[in-house]
Formats: C-alpha cells, sequence, structure tokens
C-alpha cells in the first residue's frame, strides 16, 4: 500500500491516467450503442419536449398534436416524396436537458429542423445550438419575444406576451368597461410573468387601476391566502395569467371564497380541464386564444374531430393545437424550399405567408414571430363562447 | 523551479486539456462532446460535495444553491462587468468571481447551521437552496423567471476538464496532507477529535467553504457553457442529483465520486431510447444499485489503493 | 505550582448530583489514580477536565490557567490528552493515521506548500512520520501501522488511543480504563509501556482503573469518588485498609445497589 | 380582523394536511432514523387511488359522504400496503447499511413513483370528483368557512387521537415506541422488529394517503407530482417539531400551515416558499432540536 502521509504522486498520476483513460471509452461506447445514421429515403423532423418533469402535461399535448399533423402529413404520401419521421427527446422539463436533447437530435438523428420548446426558458436554453448548426427551429408556444432574437434560425407559432398581454387589457377597460383590477401571477412561469406585464403597463395607459398584485408558485394547489387578500381591495376583474393547471382551480377557490368578479386570463386557460376542474366557477371568465370552436373555420373542426378519434374522446388544448401547428407551418416550408437543407428551410420557413393553420391564418414576420389574430372567448356554462377577434 | 519539476505531471495534465479539447473538436461531435463536458461539471460537483458529506461527514442537500450562486454571480459578471474582455482574462475572472460568491454564500450559511446535526443540518441547506432559488426567481436584474442569456461561450471541453483537475488534485492532497486528516476525523468521531486539539467547527466549515467554492465554480463553467441559466436547474433535484453521485461512488471516495458522476450523467443519457421510460429505468437502476452496492461502487477507498484491485473484501 | 488543579467542582445532570465538591491537584510528573465504584462519576471528571461538560460551579485550572468552560480543542490544546473508556478510534482510518491526526496541532500550517508538495513539506512529512511511528512504537503497534484502526483487536485499539493522546504532547495524559478486556499478560506489557511513557515524556497521568492490583502498583497516590463524592485521598496502602473505600466497594450489610 | 381570521381557517385547514403528512416523516424517522423521501410521493398516490376508486365504485357520479368514507378507508389501505411493501423492499435490505445508502434508495423510490405516476396515470392533472358538495356552512361578515374545510379539520383531528391512541395505549403502540428508543435493546426484549417498522409505514403511509384523499376533496387538481412539495414542506414541519416527536410534528404542520398562510396574505406571496425554511432555519438555531425535540447527549 502506498505511504499514507508521504506525497502520493505517483498515485495522484495513475487516478488521472486512469479517468482520462475511462472518460475516453465511456463516449465510444455510446457511440456505438446510440450512433443511427438517418436513412436516405426519408426526411426527419426532431421534436423535444418536456415529456416528464414538471410541466409535462404541456409536452404530451403538444407531442400528441405533432403526431397527428404527422400521421395526416404521412398519410398525403409525406414531403418531398419521401416519408417524414419524427424522432422525440424528453428534456424532463430542465434547460440543460434541452440542449443535450437538441444536440442528440442534430448530431445523431441528423434532423433537418426542430420543433419545440413550449416553455421559453427551455428554447432559450436550445435555441443558440440550433442556430449554429444552422437547423431551423419553431417553437409552438414560447411566448418570451428573446427566444426569437437567439438568431435567425428560431421561429414561433404563438403568440408573443406583449400581445396577449396588451389585448386583454384593452378589452377589459374598452369593451368590459372595468377599471379596478388584480392580477395573481405564477411567478415562477416566465409566461405568467410576461403577460402580467404587459397587461398592467397596457391597463395603466388606459386610465385603470391595478389594487391588487399577488404570485403564486406552478404547482401551488391552494391560493386561498393570496385570494382573501384580493377579496379585501375589491377589484372588478381579476387577472389570472397562467395556465389550466393552476386557473381552474384559483377559480373555484375564489367563488368558494365569495371573490365572484369576472377572471381574466390568456390562452393558458385553453383546455377541457378548466370546465372539468374549475366547474360552474370558471363560468364568466374571459380568456385571449388563438381561435374559437364556433369559427366554423374547416381546419378547426378537422383537427378537433381527429384529435378526439386518437386521444379516446380527449378535446385538444392550446399546446395541442400549437404542436399541430407547428408540424403544419414546418412541413409547408419544406415543401416550398423543395430541399431539406436548413438555410433553404429557413428561408421558406421566413417566408410563411397567411398560412391557414388551426389557430389562425399565420404570417410570419420579420422579428421570425407568428402575427396571427386573437380571439377573446367567454366561459359561459361550461362552453367556450366567442366574444370578439382582434387583428395583429 | 523546484515548485515547477515537482508539480510538472499535475501542470502538464492541465495544459494538456486545450491540444486535447481541440483534438475532441475536431473528431467528436458536439453532443458527445457536450456530455463529456457535463461529466467534467458533475464530477466537479460530487468531487466537492464529497469533502463536505463524504470525508467531513456533515449532510449537505444544498449544493445546487451553492451552484446557483456561481452561475448567477459569473453571469452577471460576464455580462455586465468584464464584457468585453478577451477570453483569456474574462474565464479566470468570472471563475473566481463565481467561486467566491458561493464560498462567500457557504460561509454564511456555514457559520450558523454547523452546529446542527446530521438531517437537521440536511433540511436547513436544502432550505437555503431553496431560498436562494426563490431570491433569483424574483431579481428582475438576473432576469427572474426568465432566466438569464446571453452569456458569452467562455467555457468549453480545455476549461472545464483543467478546472476539474485541478479541483481534484486541490481537494485530493488537502484531504491526504497530514494536516487535512483532520477532516475525516471530524467524520469519524467529532468528540474524539475534539479532544485531540482539533478544532472541528473550523474544519467543517472549510470544508463547507471550499466545497461550495468548487461548486460556485462548477456552476460559473455550467452557465457559460450552456449560454443561458434558469432556476430549474438548480432545484432540490440536483442537490439530491450529487449526493446520489457522492454516495452511489462511495461516501469519502474521491475517485469514487468522479466515476459515480461519468457513470450517472452518461446512463441518463444512454437511457435516452426509452423516451418517457427513461426515469423510471434510471430509478430502478438507482435503486438495484444502491442495493446490491450499499457501500457505493468503491466503497470508502479510492482506485488507487491495491486492496481495492487484488481483493474483493473491500466493498 | 500544580499542573492540574480543581477546586470545589460540581456538577448536577436534572437533580442528580455527579459530581459534588471534587477538589483535586495533580503535580507534574505524578502519576494518580482515580477509582471508585460504578457510576461514581469518575468518567465525568474526565468529561470535566477535557470540557465535554461545563462544571456547574468550581474552577478547573491547568498550569494556572483557568481552563474551566473552554471548548474540548482548547483544553487539549493548553496541555492535555484523553481516552476513552468506550474506545473512540477513528475506526476507517490507518492506525498511523490516527497518530497523525494527534499530531495535529504539530503540523506546519502551509497550505501553499501543502497544495503544491514543495520540498520542504515532504521534509516535515518524513520527520512527521518517524515521530508517529517512534510514538507507536513505544506503544508496540509499528508493525499494524498501516491497518484500518478498526478491524485491531481490543487491548491494541486501547493502546492505539493512548499513541494517539501522545501525539497531541500532552503534559497531562488521562487515561479512562486503560486495561479494561485485556488479558494479564496485556496488563503487564500496558503497566510496563505507562511507565515507560512516563520517564521519558515526564507526564503527569491521572488513571481510571477497576484492576486495583494494577492501581496499587502504579500509582503515587488514588482518590476514591462514590457518588460523586470524594471519600478517600492518599497512598495506595492506605486506601486498602480504608473503611469507607471497603463499604463502598463491597457495601455494608444491607447494601444499596450501585 | 375578518380577513385574519379567514386567513386563519384557510391555514389551519392547510396545516392539518401538512400535519397528517408530517406525522408519516416523524413515524419513519423516529424507527428508522431515515428521511423517507418517498413519504410525499406515498401522499400523492393516495389521492390518485382515492380518484380512481372513486370512479371505479361509482361514487364519482352519485356522490355521497358514505362514498367518501369508503373510498378514504379504502385509500388508506391500499397506500399502508403500498409503505409496507416500499419499506420491505427499498429499506430492509439495507437496515444494517450505512444510512447513507437507504437515503439514496428512498430517493430512488421517490423518483419512480413520480415518474412512474406521469407514466401510469398520465402528467395532466385529473379532477378529483367532488363526492361531498363544497358549500359555506356559515358566513360572518367577510369570513366563510366551508364544510370541507370543517372536514379536512376534523378528520385530521380524529385520526390523530386515533394514533395517539394506538401509540400510548396499544402493545404495537408500545413496541413502535420502543423501537424508536432503541432499536437493539427492542430487539433484545423479543419485540419483533420487522413487524413494528412495517406497521409504522403502513399506518405512516395510510396517513399519507388520508391528506391526499382529502386534498382531492378540497383542492380537487391532482396530478403525478403533486407530492414533492408538500412532501418537503411536511418534513420541514416535522423537523420543525422535533423530528420524531408526533405532537412536534402536529404543531409544526400547522405552524407551517398558518405562517404560510398568513405570510402570504400579509407580507409576500412570492417569499412565501422562501419564508416557511427562514422559519424553519431560525427555530433550529434557537431549539437546535426543533420545538419540542430533545436535544440528546452523546454518551462519552
Amino acid at each position: 500500500m502506498a505511504h499514507p502521509i508521504s506525497a502520493r504522486r505517483s498515485t495522484t498520476v495513475s487516478v488521472f491516467a486512469l479517468l482520462c483513460a475511462l472518460l475516453c471509452v465511456l463516449p465510444c461506447v455510446l457511440l456505438c450503442v446510440t450512433g443511427c445514421k438517418g436513412k436516405t429515403d426519408e426526411i426527419v423532423i426532431g421534436e423535444f419536449g418536456s415529456l416528464t418533469g414538471g410541466t409535462a402535461t404541456f409536452g404530451t399535448s403538444t407531442h400528441a398534436g405533432v403526431l397527428q399533423a404527422l400521421d395526416e402529413i404521412n398519410a398525403r404520401g409525406g414531403l418531398l416524396g419521401k416519408k417524414v419521421k419524427v424522432v422525440t427527446e424528453d428534456d424532463q422539463s430542465k434547460p440543460e436537458e434541452a440542449v443535450s436533447a437538441v444536440l442528440k437530435l442534430i448530431k445523431q438523428n441528423n434532423v433537418v429542423a426542430v420543433i419545440g420548446e413550449v416553455a421559453s426558458s427551455r428554447s432559450l436554453a436550445a435555441a443558440p445550438q440550433c442556430q449554429r448548426n444552422k437547423i431551423p427551429m419553431l417553437s409552438p408556444a414560447s411566448t418570451n419575444p428573446k427566444v426569437t432574437e437567439a438568431g435567425d434560425y428560431i421561429f414561433r407559432a404563438c403568440f408573443i406576451d406583449p400581445f396577449q398581454g396588451s389585448t386583454m387589457a384593452k378589452f377589459a377597460v374598452n369593451s368590459l368597461k372595468l377599471k379596478r383590477f388584480a392580477i395573481l401571477t405564477d411567478t415562477k412561469n416566465d409566461y405568467s410573468v410576461g403577460l402580467a406585464q404587459y397587461f398592467r403597463e397596457t391597463a395603466k395607459k388606459l386610465g385603470a387601476e391595478i389594487v391588487a398584485e399577488e404570485s403564486y408558485s406552478e404547482g401551488d394547489i391552494e391560493f386561498k391566502a393570496q385570494l382573501t387578500s384580493i377579496k379585501t381591495k375589491s377589484p372588478e376583474a381579476v387577472f389570472v395569467p397562467g395556465y389550466y393547471t393552476e386557473c381552474a382551480l384559483i377559480a373555484r377557490q375564489a367563488k368558494e371564497l365569495g371573490l365572484t368578479v369576472p377572471l381574466l386570463g390568456g390562452d393558458g386557460w385553453d383546455s377541457p380541464k378548466t370546465t372539468e376542474i374549475g366547474g360552474a366557477a370558471v363560468d364568466g371568465t374571459y380568456f385571449t386564444n388563438h381561435y374559437s370552436e364556433q369559427e366554423n373555420r374547416p381546419e378547426v373542426k378537422k383537427f378537433i374531430d381527429t384529435y378526439k378519434q386518437r386521444n379516446a374522446g380527449k378535446v385538444p388544448d392550446a399546446m395541442a393545437v400549437l404542436g399541430y401547428d407547428s408540424m403544419m407551418m414546418m412541413a409547408d416550408a419544406i415543401t416550398r424550399a423543395g430541399s431539406t437543407e436548413g438555410p433553404k428551410i429557413r428561408d421558406a420557413l421566413a417566408a410563411t405567408k397567411n398560412f391557414a393553420a388551426v389557430s389562425g391564418t399565420i404570417t410570419i414576420d420579420a422579428q421570425r414571430n407568428a402575427q396571427k389574430s386573437i380571439v377573446v372567448l367567454k366561459i359561459d356554462a361550461g362552453r367556450f363562447t366567442f366574444v370578439e377577434s382582434v387583428a395583429p | 523551479m523546484e515548485l515547477l519539476k515537482r508539480n510538472a505531471v499535475p501542470l502538464l495534465l492541465v495544459a494538456a486539456q486545450w491540444p486535447v479539447g481541440w483534438l475532441l473538436s475536431q473528431t467528436v461531435n458536439s453532443y458527445y462532446l457536450q456530455i463529456i463536458v457535463y461529466i467534467g461539471i458533475n464530477a466537479m460537483l460530487a468531487v466537492s460535495l464529497n469533502l463536505i458529506n463524504g470525508i467531513t461527514g456533515q449532510f449537505s442537500l444544498g449544493h445546487a444553491g451553492f451552484m446557483a450562486v456561481g452561475a448567477y454571480v459569473s453571469a452577471a459578471c460576464s455580462l455586465f462587468l468584464v464584457n468585453g474582455w478577451p477570453a483569456a482574462l474574462a474565464l479566470p475572472a468570472i471563475l473566481l468571481a463565481g467561486g467566491l460568491a458561493a464560498a462567500l454564500a457557504g460561509l454564511v450559511v456555514g457559520l450558523p447551521t454547523l452546529r446542527l446535526r446530521g438531517d437537521y443540518l440536511a433540511i436547513t441547506t436544502l432550505g437555503f437552496g431553496e431560498i436562494i432559488r426563490v431570491v433569483i426567481l424574483n431579481t428582475a436584474a438576473v432576469g427572474g423567471a426568465r432566466g438569464l442569456g446571453g452569456m458569452p461561450p467562455l467555457s468549453d471541453f480545455a476549461s472545464v476538464y483543467a478546472c476539474t483537475i485541478v479541483c481534484v488534485l486541490v481537494i485530493w492532497r488537502l484531504v491526504h496532507s497530514p494536516l487535512g486528516k483532520a477532516f475525516t476525523a471530524v467524520r469519524e468521531d467529532e468528540i474524539a477529535a475534539a479532544a485531540m486539539g482539533i478544532d472541528t467547527t473550523r474544519y467543517k466549515i472549510t470544508a463547507f467553504v471550499l466545497g461550495a467554492f468548487w461548486a460556485g465554480v462548477a456552476g460559473a463553467l455550467f452557465a457559460h457553457f450552456i449560454g443561458y441559466i434558469h432556476t430549474n436547474s438548480f432545484t432540490f433535484l440536483k442537490s439530491v442529483e450529487v449526493v446520489v453521485m457522492v454516495v452511489l461512488g462511495g461516501m469519502g471516495s474521491i475517485s469514487g465520486a468522479i466515476i459515480a458522476a461519468a457513470v450517472l450523467t452518461v446512463l441518463t443519457e444512454a437511457l435516452r431510447f426509452l423516451a418517457d421510460y427513461r426515469m423510471i429505468i434510471y430509478s430502478v437502476l438507482l435503486i438495484v444499485m444502491m442495493l446490491t452496492r450499499p457501500g457505493g461502487l468503491l466503497g470508502r477507498h479510492e482506485i488507487t489503493q491495491w486492496r481495492f484491485w487484488s481483493s474483493r473484501t473491500a466493498r | 505550582m500544580a499542573l492540574l488543579e480543581l477546586t470545589d467542582c460540581s456538577l448536577t445532570f436534572g437533580g442528580l448530583k455527579a459530581v459534588s465538591a471534587f477538589s483535586f491537584t495533580l503535580d507534574a510528573g505524578q502519576l494518580v489514580g482515580l477509582i471508585g465504584p460504578n457510576g461514581a462519576g469518575k468518567t465525568t471528571v474526565f468529561n470535566l477536565i477535557t470540557g465535554v461538560y461545563r462544571p456547574d460551579r468550581g474552577e478547573i485550572r491547568m498550569q494556572g490557567q483557568s481552563i474551566a468552560g473552554l471548548p474540548t480543542f482548547r483544553i487539549n490544546r493548553s496541555g492535555i490528552a484523553r481516552t476513552f473508556q468506550g474506545i473512540r478510534l477513528f475506526p476507517n482510518m490507518s492506525v498511523l493515521d490516527n497518530v497523525v491526526v494527534g499530531a495535529n496541532q504539530h503540523i506546519a500550517r502551509a497550505p501553499v506548500a501543502m497544495l503544491f508538495r514543495t520540498a520542504a513539506f515532504a521534509r516535515h512529512n518524513a520527520e512527521l512520520h518517524a515521530q508517529c511511528m517512534a510514538t507507536l512504537t513505544l506503544l508496540g503497534l509499528a508493525a499494524r501501522a498501516h491497518e484500518a484502526a478498526g478491524t485491531l483487536s481490543y487491548g491494541e485499539q486501547r493502546r492505539l488511543e493512548i499513541a494517539r493522546a501522545l501525539a497531541t504532547r500532552p503534559k497531562l495524559l488521562l487515561l479512562d480504563e486503560p486495561a479494561a478486556g485485556m488479558n494479564p499478560q496485556e496488563k503487564v506489557e500496558l503497566m510496563e509501556q505507562i511507565r515507560l511513557i512516563r520517564e521519558k515524556l515526564q507526564l503527569g497521568i491521572l488513571i481510571i482503573e477497576h484492576d486495583m492490583k494494577l492501581i496499587m502498583k502504579m500509582c503515587e497516590r488514588i482518590t476514591v469518588l462514590d457518588h460523586g463524592e470524594t471519600i478517600a485521598v492518599g497512598k495506595p496502602e492506605q486506601i486498602q485498609i480504608d473503611e469507607r473505600v471497603i463499604k463502598a466497594y463491597l457495601g455494608e450489610p444491607v447494601a444499596h445497589d450501585s | 380582523m375578518d380577513q385574519l381570521l379567514q386567513q386563519l381557517i384557510n391555514g389551519l385547514a392547510w396545516g392539518a394536511i401538512y400535519a397528517l403528512i408530517a406525522l408519516g416523516y416523524t413515524m419513519v424517522y423516529g424507527v428508522l432514523r431515515l428521511i423517507n423521501f418517498a413519504h410525499g410521493d406515498v401522499y400523492m398516490v393516495g389521492a390518485m387511488m382515492a380518484y380512481y376508486l372513486a370512479h371505479w365504485l361509482g361514487f364519482a357520479v352519485a356522490p355521497s359522504t358514505i362514498g367518501f368514507v369508503i373510498v378514504l378507508t379504502s385509500s388508506m389501505l391500499i397506500c399502508g400496503a403500498l409503505g409496507a411493501l416500499i419499506e420491505l423492499v427499498a429499506y430492509r435490505p439495507l437496515r444494517n447499511r450505512p444510512r447513507m445508502s437507504m437515503l439514496i434508495t428512498a430517493i430512488g423510490v421517490s423518483m419512480l413513483l413520480e415518474f412512474g405516476g406521469q407514466r401510469v396515470f398520465g402528467p395532466d392533472p385529473k379532477f378529483f370528483p367532488q363526492l361531498i358538495e363544497s358549500r359555506s356552512l356559515f358566513k360572518a361578515g367577510a369570513v366563510v368557512l366551508t364544510n370541507i374545510d370543517l372536514l379536512v379539520i376534523c378528520v385530521s383531528l380524529f385520526l390523530m387521537v386515533v394514533l395517539r391512541f394506538i401509540v400510548l395505549r396499544t402493545k404495537i403502540g408500545l413496541a413502535v415506541r420502543a423501537v424508536s428508543f432503541s432499536f437493539e435493546t427492542s430487539s433484545l426484549m423479543g419485540i419483533n422488529v420487522n413487524t413494528v417498522i412495517s406497521v409504522t409505514f403502513v399506518i405512516g403511509s395510510a396517513l399519507a394517503a388520508a391528506a391526499g384523499a382529502m386534498v382531492g376533496l378540497r383542492n380537487p387538481k391532482i396530478e403525478p407530482l403533486m407530492g414533492v412539495l408538500p412532501g418537503v414542506k411536511a418534513f420541514v414541519a416535522a423537523v420543525l417539531g422535533g423530528i420524531g416527536n408526533f405532537p412536534g410534528a402536529v404543531v409544526g404542520g400547522l405552524v407551517m400551515g398558518v405562517t404560510e398562510t398568513l405570510v402570504a396574505a400579509y407580507f409576500s406571496s412570492t417569499y412565501r416558499d422562501a419564508v416557511a425554511f427562514v422559519i424553519l432555519i431560525v427555530v433550529l438555531l434557537v431549539r437546535p432540536a426543533g420545538l419540542f425535540g430533545k436535544v440528546t447527549v452523546e454518551k462519552v
């Protein structure tokens, strides 16, 4: 045995030698195990999302939408005469995993384009990798304006925070004639924080007053403390920009505490779960969304029917719609590009104009954001009814 | 001169990371390179936590908190302070900033809490990690819930591995020096150690601060490798992940911690093909590994000890 | 001046008087025995001296300096080292490392030298190593220097505790039942070793022991404790015939069980 | 004043839930000195089981109080069995091993339940059927007390009384206390330690399941990760009260619930989660073994 208290130079060296050897061998083994080259007779598109972890419910919804679009595309004969394949990677709702996932898609699966992520944080983490490798990335639902600023290969299929936040503020002040608002924000969620910020700014500009600002965290189920505080300030409406996972419960507890003013929300409310969990408590809520079931556009009806068929009668939420639209936009871009080369798909995506998506007619603007009109819905006896439409 | 000669091997090893890094970047695709870099960062986290949990016998569950401090401070530093400096200057600056900030946090947390024992210490360190996260989430200057991005890609394979080697070397030499053996003595029997004239609190705090320092450096490297940080990367689960590495490697075994970091990092990637079954299998494997080798992969031994190679009795 | 001086020390646990009004002195180079029946408070006295407990009342002086209430490690640095009744080694460390930890206070604090492993550091290490091995040799443990302390036999562990305590270079050594669990042969060896240590290092030694033969043979003076109180002080031959001592050990006809 | 009263009601109902979960932590910690990381997830399974039972047994379409009682008790039984199973498979083989190894398997089990839950139950939130219609029992000014809040508090209280009876008045309770005191001595005294530990897990897990089912009723949104945060908070509550101490866990839970509510109401809802930990740290600095815990002095 080495001498315990004398300097152990030789042994230190051997540790490093061994470890270095180990570190070299492991990746090689990996390479053999997972290394798979894409076949040339198919077009591979990558998808990364949160299939597990804190926001798994959004990731799986998006995934269902993407798969539905994929099947429709392949049923039509694929793209450029080739079958389309989607490789999906889970990022466990963690930013650094999103980086791994995207790199794997690009380097191992040789994808021609990437769809993802719902959460802006993960999109922001992954975007530089797509940009560096000149692979177009289309985010279905990352609303933070910064996402597409990562580079000219990064696009999105959804609204950005300023648009939704200020639209709701204008609607509440101008159409509903309300003057006193409370805001209940999910501080762990940048979408919620973003919407709240622009709602606040616009509402104040229009002369309304924010009488209370409270917050909660993703995953909470107890909001009575915040709601009781809000109630004492007697607002005329409460803006709750968040996801249906919490919003429906907020509505319920608000009613239980006797806070009966209307709630206002964003597209995070769009889910059958909102009415299922919220019950009668969500009636009277106004929220902004991409489309309305009552619009009678053929895309909408077809999408919802097929979705129900494929997913055991489940009604799609906003995430599923955006996942579907993203895949369809990407397919459209690839067809127009006539090629699977990154730069050409990018140019085609950037040139997307008046694309008839389920979530509206989409035009990609110079900032690579989707321009589409917004609709305001009201929940009435458990149904989402159309109130008005606002052009971008 | 004499110093150089005596430390030629480690110095060469550190220096060799740059040509090796260049070589790797030419031959290995960036996906593998990224996994290799993650291994380095995780190894640094595991080894530094091992100093606290394995060698000194304390129980910290807040390593992700220190990592977060390092990541955010260094990121803020490179965005607002050393913006525009040449990389050769900016890199050491941000690493030092991240490390020192985390070390300071370690001192602040350690001073009052280290008199708590075992699980009480664990829960307060866990609490500290969560407090850090809540504070960051509510600090608009560092992005809050939107995360912080735009850091220059200062860290790469070479800088990560150079730092990992230095970290391992410092901790190895410390705990294997006559003076440093007191760390292990504190773990083995605190009362006896005190009776031998060892200021146990001071050793515990030293371990805490030094461990936090390297976690901060790891955080800084992480932030500048990914280029975007968000509090979701530094949850209590990240702390748990590092604790798992330490225990799986064998409490107190530095080489064990490195091996466990590598194994677990590669394992999560290798299981990718399982998609949403991945973490289920991962957790089952974790339980099985622990049941079959309860003392960790190397037990308390180092891979360099012949006992490990020659007899299977070592656990 | 006395090496160690306790004046009127008392300690109660809850309502129980563990040690009451205990006074005691020990001069440099003296070997004193502390005996008494089980639960008499002998180990508590050790714990008071070494700062594990703080006396409710009373004064403890080491070479004239008050040490009552100081943290354990400071008391050790003032020159008091001890062994433990229930062995408290560092079981997963090697025998040699146990002694090295004992020598901790006498190792140069030079972080730079340590990190860069300078020649001075290596030299210092070699010296330290030689010293520690010498200490181990003194207690007959040199051959086992590289084994884990936990694997030693009971008797060897007791001797290692002494070696570790000696490595702190104390002026006063407190031995808590050093011969417990040893066979007669080992006890004889131990006595020889203690005598040797005392001669070589000129230490004051305070020893708790249940083996009367050993105590009577070795000690110059004996203090007898019972129920936390000093019941006798004197030379071995005086103690042997002291009535209160005999009563404490054998009990009165209607004995209170202890 | 009205608001304060309302907040106190909110806090107490919420604290009762924490207390039920905290009791499980404290019991397991008492006998095994193990932070049972999987405990929060057992609470989740409790809620899920109640959800599925309510649907399978048809109470979801025909709600009734009896239905809730049946669902609650069956869920408690199932989770009790689950707890015993977890102990048997993941903890028992490691009982004489370093404590850390058991902690890691506990983390493993926790992850297995979470990720397995996402796979089996699906990651989307589920609506817990309203087996008892929520209505306000009385309104005094702005203060509202709902029947559900009252039910949560009463059921929790009832379960705690039952637990207290078991622990203090029955033979098995005595054995649990003995094992908590000393593992080795109890086995020498002829106590079957394995049985006692299994019973501890059964009771602790059943309490968590009860908490899960009641949370489902009160805050009717359940999902596979719902146990993570309450799990950590309940553990904090147990430590706050002095881990290993039963009344301590209850008081700790109530204190946590009420403080969190008050902090969210009067201070800042943003910092609510942080404040819980700050309080814990402050309490531990003043009383290192929690509010009711005894500082154990190691015998030298």
